[in-house]
C-alpha cells in the first residue's frame, strides 16, 4: 500500500482523490475537520448562501429503497457566521473548498468575498429542491455561464461548478460551466425524487419532495461522469453513490479526476481512509497508475469496431 | 406505521404514548416520530413500546391531540444508547429526561446492579417515572417549589451524594443541569458518567450534520445521544448549542 | 377481498388497474396472453417498429445495486410479423395496447396502422438508448405533439404517449402529448445510466450505456406522476420502480390512475394478481374506494397551510 | 470475475474452460459468459467450477483465443437445471448437449441411480467427454461417420432401447435430434422426459422476453431452460424459434 495517490485538482495539491461531498457533516469547522481526520482527500462545506436559512420542516431525509431522499433546504448560517468555521476547518491541513448558493450573480459573489480563505469554491447550481436557488438557476445554460464568470471574476481561487443531473442534456450545462471559466465540473447532485407514505397520503418530506442519493443514483452519475468527460476540457469530480473503492474505482474509469462521497459518509465517517486504501491496494494488485485507470471506459475496443 | 395504543397521562404536561410495536434497543436510543403535516421530531424510548413526551411546541402539541388508534410515524431506534457496568449506579434524571433513564434503572435492577436514582421536577405533579425508579432501587426527589422532597435543584442532592459508591453516573435532563452535575462530579469520574444530550436533529441518519458538537464534530444523533464525561469536558456542551440554521445560540 | 378495482381508462375497461410495462415478455403473443393469465388489467407489447430489429448486442441486461440496467435496443419483428402476435395476445381477454415507436410521423403512422385491432397505442417518446427513436425524439416538446397528433389522426383507438424522465422538465413534454391529443401519459421509462466493470473498463453493456429500472428509479416515477397529474387533464399511468402493492398505491396516491409492472414481472410473473389483491385488502380494510386513493399525495393539508 | 485456470482441449472444436470460482448450481443449469468487447452468451456448468464450449460464432471464437489467466466475466447460475428422480435413469447427449448431461450422469451414479449413456456426435474425435458417462454407468455411442460405435444417429440407439427400464430420459443436443426423440418417447413416458432447450438468451434474468416459447410463453431463460415432454409436446419446439429480432425461424 505504497502507490502515490496523490493528485493535482485545478491547482490543489491532495494527498487522495476520495473527497467529502457538500452538504454531508459539513455544517460545522469541526465536522469538516473530522472528516479530514478520517481521510479526505479535501473537504466541501455545507452550501452556504447571504443570509442564515433554517431550510425546509422536517422530516428533511427519508430512506428508500437503496438510498436516501432528502430536502434539507439549504440551511445555512449565512456566510458570516461561518467564516469562523472555514478557519477551523482549515485546521484539519487539507483544501476546504466553499460550497456557496446564491439567487443570482450578485449574491454568488457576495458569498464567495464573504469566504475569503477557501481554497476553492463549488457553486451549487443544483439542488433540486429550494425555490430560486440550486437547480432552478442550474438548468439554464445562459445563467450557469453568467454565474460562473461572476465568481471566477472575483476570486483567484479554483471555481468549481457543481451540475444537476435533472436536466435533458448534461454537457450542455457542463459546457457553459466551462465557457464561464471553471476549473472543474461536479456531477451529480441529487436526483429530484419522491415518496409517500402510503398510509396517510403524505409525501414523506416536509418539502414533499426531494433529491434522492445513494446506491441507487450511482448509474446516473457514471453515465453523467462518462458523457462529460467526453464533452468537457476540464476536470471532472465524480459523485453520486460511491459507498465503496470499487465505486470510486468505477467513476474513475468513468472519467472521474476525483470523486466526492456524500451519503455513505454519513453512514460511516471513516470511509475516506477505506476508499483510499482500496484503490490503493487495486492499483497496486494491477500495477497500475492512477492515471492509467482514470477514463479507461472511453479506451476499451470493440470486435464491432 | 405504529398505531397509539393507549394514552397515558403521566403529568400535566407530560403524556406517554403506547405503541403497537415493540423497539428492539438500548435505554438512552429514540426515534424520530414523525407528526404528519407538521414535523418530524426525536423522542427516546420511554418503553420497549412507548414515548414519554412533554408538551413544549408544534409537534409536541399536535401530539397531545392524538389518540388510541390514531398513527405516528416512527422510525429508528437511532442512537447508542447508555452502556450499563459496575455493580451500583447512580441515575440523576431531571424533568422528561426521565424518560430513557426509567427503563436503564429497571434493565440495571434486573441485572442484579444497584440503583440510586436523584429525580428531579419543577413541582410535585411534574415528577415523572417516580415510581419506577422506586421499584428499581433507592429514589431521592427534589422539587424546585419544594413541594416534594428536597426543595431545590438534584444537583444539590448530587452534592451531598458521596459518589465514591458508585460505579457510574447516568443523566439526562436540562443541559444546564447536567453541565453542572459534570462539574460537581470529579475528573476521576468523568469517563463513568454518561450523559443523553439533547441537539437539534433533521435527519438522525448521521448524515446532514446539523447535529455535530465542537470541538470533535460528533454527531449527537448518531455517535450520541448518550456521550461520556470525557467526551463532554472540554466541549461546545454546557456553553453553546446550534439552531436549525446552524448558528451558535448560548445555552441558557 | 371483493372490492370493485375495475376501472375506465381511457375509454377502455380494465378489471384491474396493475398492466404489463412495455418491452418486459412482451415480444410474443403467447407471454402477453401469460401476463393476462397472471392477472393483468392489460398488456403492453414489446415496442414495435416499421423493420425487423436485432437491437443492440450482448450484453443487452446487467443488475446494479437495486434495479437493472438494459439496452435492449429496441428488437422486434416489425409491424408486418407482429401484427399476428397482436392477435394471439387478444385471445388472453384482455386489453392489449400495442406500443410503436418510429423516427418520425410517418412511421409511427405505418406502425400504428400495421397494427390495427390494438385496443390503444403507447407511442416509445422515451427510450433512452436507441439512436434516433424513443429519447431522442420525445425531449422536443415540438415533436411530441406532432407525433402524438399524427397517430391520434390515423386511429379512433386511444392514443398513450410514454415520457421518459430524461429532461428538465417532464410535464413541458406531457402537456405537449396532451395538447397532441393524447388521451393519457405513460410515466417513466427508464432513466439513463451506465455501469463499468472494473476489471477491464468495459461498459457493463454492449451498447455501453443503456436505461435504469427498478426499485432504484421507483423515487424518481412517483415524482414525475405527481407533476404530471397536477399539470394535466388527462390520466397518469405511472410506472416505475413497482414490486408490490405498496409501491402500486403509492403511485396511486401521488396522481395514478393505473399502473404498469416492468422490471418486478420478469422476476416474479405472477405478481400482477399479487398487487390487485394487495391493493384490494389494502382498500378492504381501510375501508376505501380506489377513487379515494387516487391522488391523495395532493390532498393532504399542512399545519403551516 | 473468475479467472480461466485451464483450458482442456476436449475434441478439435470443443474446449473446457475451468474457472477460479465454483457455482453451486444443478446439472443443467447454465451461466451468462461475458467475452468482453465482443458478446455475452449462455453456457451451461459442464463442471461446477467449468463451462465447456464448442466453437460456433464470434463469441466461442473469442474464447478460444483466451487462456490460462484471462478473465472472462461470468454471472449466473440461472434456470432451473434437471430434476433426478427415480433408480434408473437414461441419458441421451448429442455434441456439446453433452456438457449438462456429463455432471448430471455423476451426480445420479454417486446417488445410487443406475445411468445409461446414449451419446452421440459427427464423428470419433467430437465424442464429448464419453469417458465421464462411462464411468458414470453404461455407454452406448453413436456417430454419424461410423468411426466409432453405431454408424448413424443416437435416436437409432435409442429405438433399440427398452425404455421400460427407466424411471427418467434426459436429453440436450440438436433441437431436430430432441424433437426426434419425443416423437419415440411413447407419450405415457412424456412426463418423465426432461430436455434442455436452446433458444436465443438476451437477459437470463427472465425479464426481456427474449427467449419466451409458444404457447405457454414459458422463458427458456428462467423457466427452464429444462422442460418435460408435457410442457413441449404441442409447443413451438422441434418447429420453429425466434432470432433476435423476434422473427420465428425455422428449426432446419
Ligand atoms: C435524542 C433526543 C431525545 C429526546 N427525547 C425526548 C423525550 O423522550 N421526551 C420529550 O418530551 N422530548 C424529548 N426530546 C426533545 C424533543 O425532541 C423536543 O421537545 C421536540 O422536538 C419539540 O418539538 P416541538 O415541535 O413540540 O417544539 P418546537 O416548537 O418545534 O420547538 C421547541 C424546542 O424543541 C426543540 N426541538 C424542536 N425540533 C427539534 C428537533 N428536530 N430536534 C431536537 N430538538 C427539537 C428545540 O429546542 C426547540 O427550541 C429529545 C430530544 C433529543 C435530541
Ligand atoms: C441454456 C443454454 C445453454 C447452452 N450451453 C452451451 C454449452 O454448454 N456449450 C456450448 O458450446 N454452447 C452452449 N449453448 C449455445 C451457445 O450459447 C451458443 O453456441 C453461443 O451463443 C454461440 O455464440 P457465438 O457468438 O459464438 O455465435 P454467433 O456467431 O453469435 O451465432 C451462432 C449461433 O449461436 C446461437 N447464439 C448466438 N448468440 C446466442 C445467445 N445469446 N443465446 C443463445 N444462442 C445464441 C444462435 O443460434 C446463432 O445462430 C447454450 C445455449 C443455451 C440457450
Ligand atoms: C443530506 C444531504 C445534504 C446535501 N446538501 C448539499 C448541499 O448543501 N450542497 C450541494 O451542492 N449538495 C448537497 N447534497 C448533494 C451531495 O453533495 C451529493 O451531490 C449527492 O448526495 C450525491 O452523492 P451521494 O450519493 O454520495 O450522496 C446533499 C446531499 C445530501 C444527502
Ligand atoms: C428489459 C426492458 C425492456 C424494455 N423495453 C421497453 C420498450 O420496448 N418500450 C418501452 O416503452 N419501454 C420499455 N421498457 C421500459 C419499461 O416499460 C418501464 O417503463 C421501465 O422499465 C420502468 O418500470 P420498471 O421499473 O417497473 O421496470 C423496458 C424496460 C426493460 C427493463
Ligand atoms: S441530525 Fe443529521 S447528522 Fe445528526
Ligand atoms: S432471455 Fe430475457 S426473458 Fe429470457
Amino acid at each position: 500500500m505504497s502507490r502515490d495517490i496523490t493528485i493535482e485538482l485545478t491547482g490543489l495539491h491532495l494527498g487522495n482523490p476520495v473527497l467529502l461531498a457538500a452538504g454531508i457533516l459539513g455544517s460545522t469547522g469541526a465536522s469538516l475537520k473530522r472528516a479530514a481526520a478520517s481521510g479526505a482527500g479535501a473537504v466541501v462545506t455545507k452550501s452556504i448562501g447571504t443570509v442564515p436559512k433554517p431550510g425546509h420542516p422536517n422530516p428533511t431525509m427519508a430512506e428508500t429503497a437503496c438510498g436516501f431522499l432528502n430536502a434539507l433546504g439549504l440551511p445555512n448560517p449565512s456566510y458570516r457566521e461561518f467564516a469562523d468555521e472555514l478557519r477551523v476547518a482549515k485546521e484539519g491541513g487539507v483544501p476546504v473548498i466553499a460550497s456557496i448558493f446564491g439567487a443570482d450573480a450578485r449574491e454568488f459573489r457576495e458569498v464567495a468575498e464573504g469566504l475569503a480563505g477557501a481554497d476553492a469554491y463549488e457553486l451549487n447550481l443544483s439542488c433540486p429542491h429550494a425555490e430560486g436557488y440550486g437547480a432552478m438557476v442550474g438548468t439554464d445554460p445562459g445563467l450557469v455561464e453568467e454565474l460562473t464568470a461572476a465568481v471566477k471574476d472575483c476570486t483567484r481561487a479554483p471555481v468549481w461548478a457543481k451540475l444537476t443531473p435533472n436536466v435533458t442534456n448534461i454537457t450542455g450545462i457542463g459546457l457553459a460551466a466551462q465557457r464561464g471559466g471553471a476549473d472543474a465540473v461536479v456531477a451529480i447532485n441529487t436526483v429530484r425524487g419522491m415518496a409517500i407514505d402510503i398510509e396517510s397520503g403524505y409525501p414523506v418530506l416536509g418539502n414533499k419532495f426531494g433529491g434522492l442519493s445513494g446506491p441507487s443514483i450511482k448509474p446516473i452519475a457514471i453515465k453523467a461522469v462518462y458523457d462529460l468527460y467526453e464533452a468537457l476540457d476540464i476536470p471532472v469530480i465524480g459523485v453520486g453513490g460511491i459507498s465503496s473503492w470499487q465505486d470510486a474505482v468505477e467513476m474513475i474509469m468513468a472519467g472521474a479526476a476525483s470523486v466526492q462521497i456524500g451519503t455513505a459518509a454519513g453512514r460511516d465517517p471513516e470511509i475516506f481512509r477505506k476508499v483510499a486504501s482500496g484503490i490503493i491496494s487495486y492499483l497496486d494488485s494491477n500495477r497500475w497508475e492512477l492515471s492509467d485507470i482514470r477514463g479507461l471506459a472511453h479506451e476499451v475496443t470493440y470486435a464491432s469496431d | 406505521m405504529p398505531v397509539i395504543e393507549k394514552v397515558i397521562d403521566e403529568t400535566p404536561y407530560i403524556r406517554t404514548f403506547v405503541l403497537d410495536r415493540t423497539f428492539r434497543a438500548n435505554p438512552g436510543q429514540y426515534v424520530m416520530v414523525w407528526v404528519r403535516g407538521v414535523d418530524e421530531v426525536p423522542m427516546s424510548l420511554s418503553y420497549e413500546n412507548a414515548i414519554t413526551v412533554q408538551k413544549v411546541g408544534d409537534a409536541t402539541s399536535a401530539m397531545f391531540g392524538l389518540g388510541k388508534g390514531d398513527r405516528l410515524g416512527v422510525r429508528g431506534p437511532y442512537g447508542n444508547g447508555f452502556t450499563l457496568t459496575g455493580r451500583s449506579i447512580l441515575v440523576i434524571a431531571g424533568g422528561v429526561g426521565a424518560a430513557p433513564l426509567a427503563s436503564l434503572a429497571e434493565l440495571a435492577h434486573s441485572s442484579g446492579i444497584s440503583v440510586t436514582t436523584l429525580l428531579g421536577a419543577r413541582t410535585k405533579t411534574e415528577l415523572l417515572f417516580a415510581e419506577r425508579f422506586r421499584q428499581a432501587g433507592e429514589l431521592r426527589i427534589a422539587t424546585d417549589d419544594g413541594s416534594f422532597g428536597h426543595a431545590g435543584f438534584v444537583t444539590q442532592l448530587l452534592e451531598r451524594t458521596d459518589l465514591s459508591d458508585f460505579d457510574g453516573i447516568y443523566t439526562c435532563g436540562p443541559e444546564q443541569m447536567m453541565a453542572r452535575i459534570l462539574n460537581i462530579v470529579k475528573d476521576s469520574m468523568l469517563d463513568r458518567i454518561q450523559l443523553s444530550l439533547h441537539r437539534y436533529i433533521k435527519c438522525g441518519f448521521g448524515i446532514c450534520g446539523a447535529c455535530c458538537i465542537d470541538p470533535e464534530g460528533l454527531r449527537v444523533c448518531a455517535d450520541g445521544p448518550v456521550f461520556t464525561g470525557i467526551r463532554l469536558a472540554n466541549s461546545e456542551f454546557g456553553k453553546y448549542r446550534r439552531n436549525e440554521c446552524g448558528m451558535k445560540v448560548h445555552v441558557q
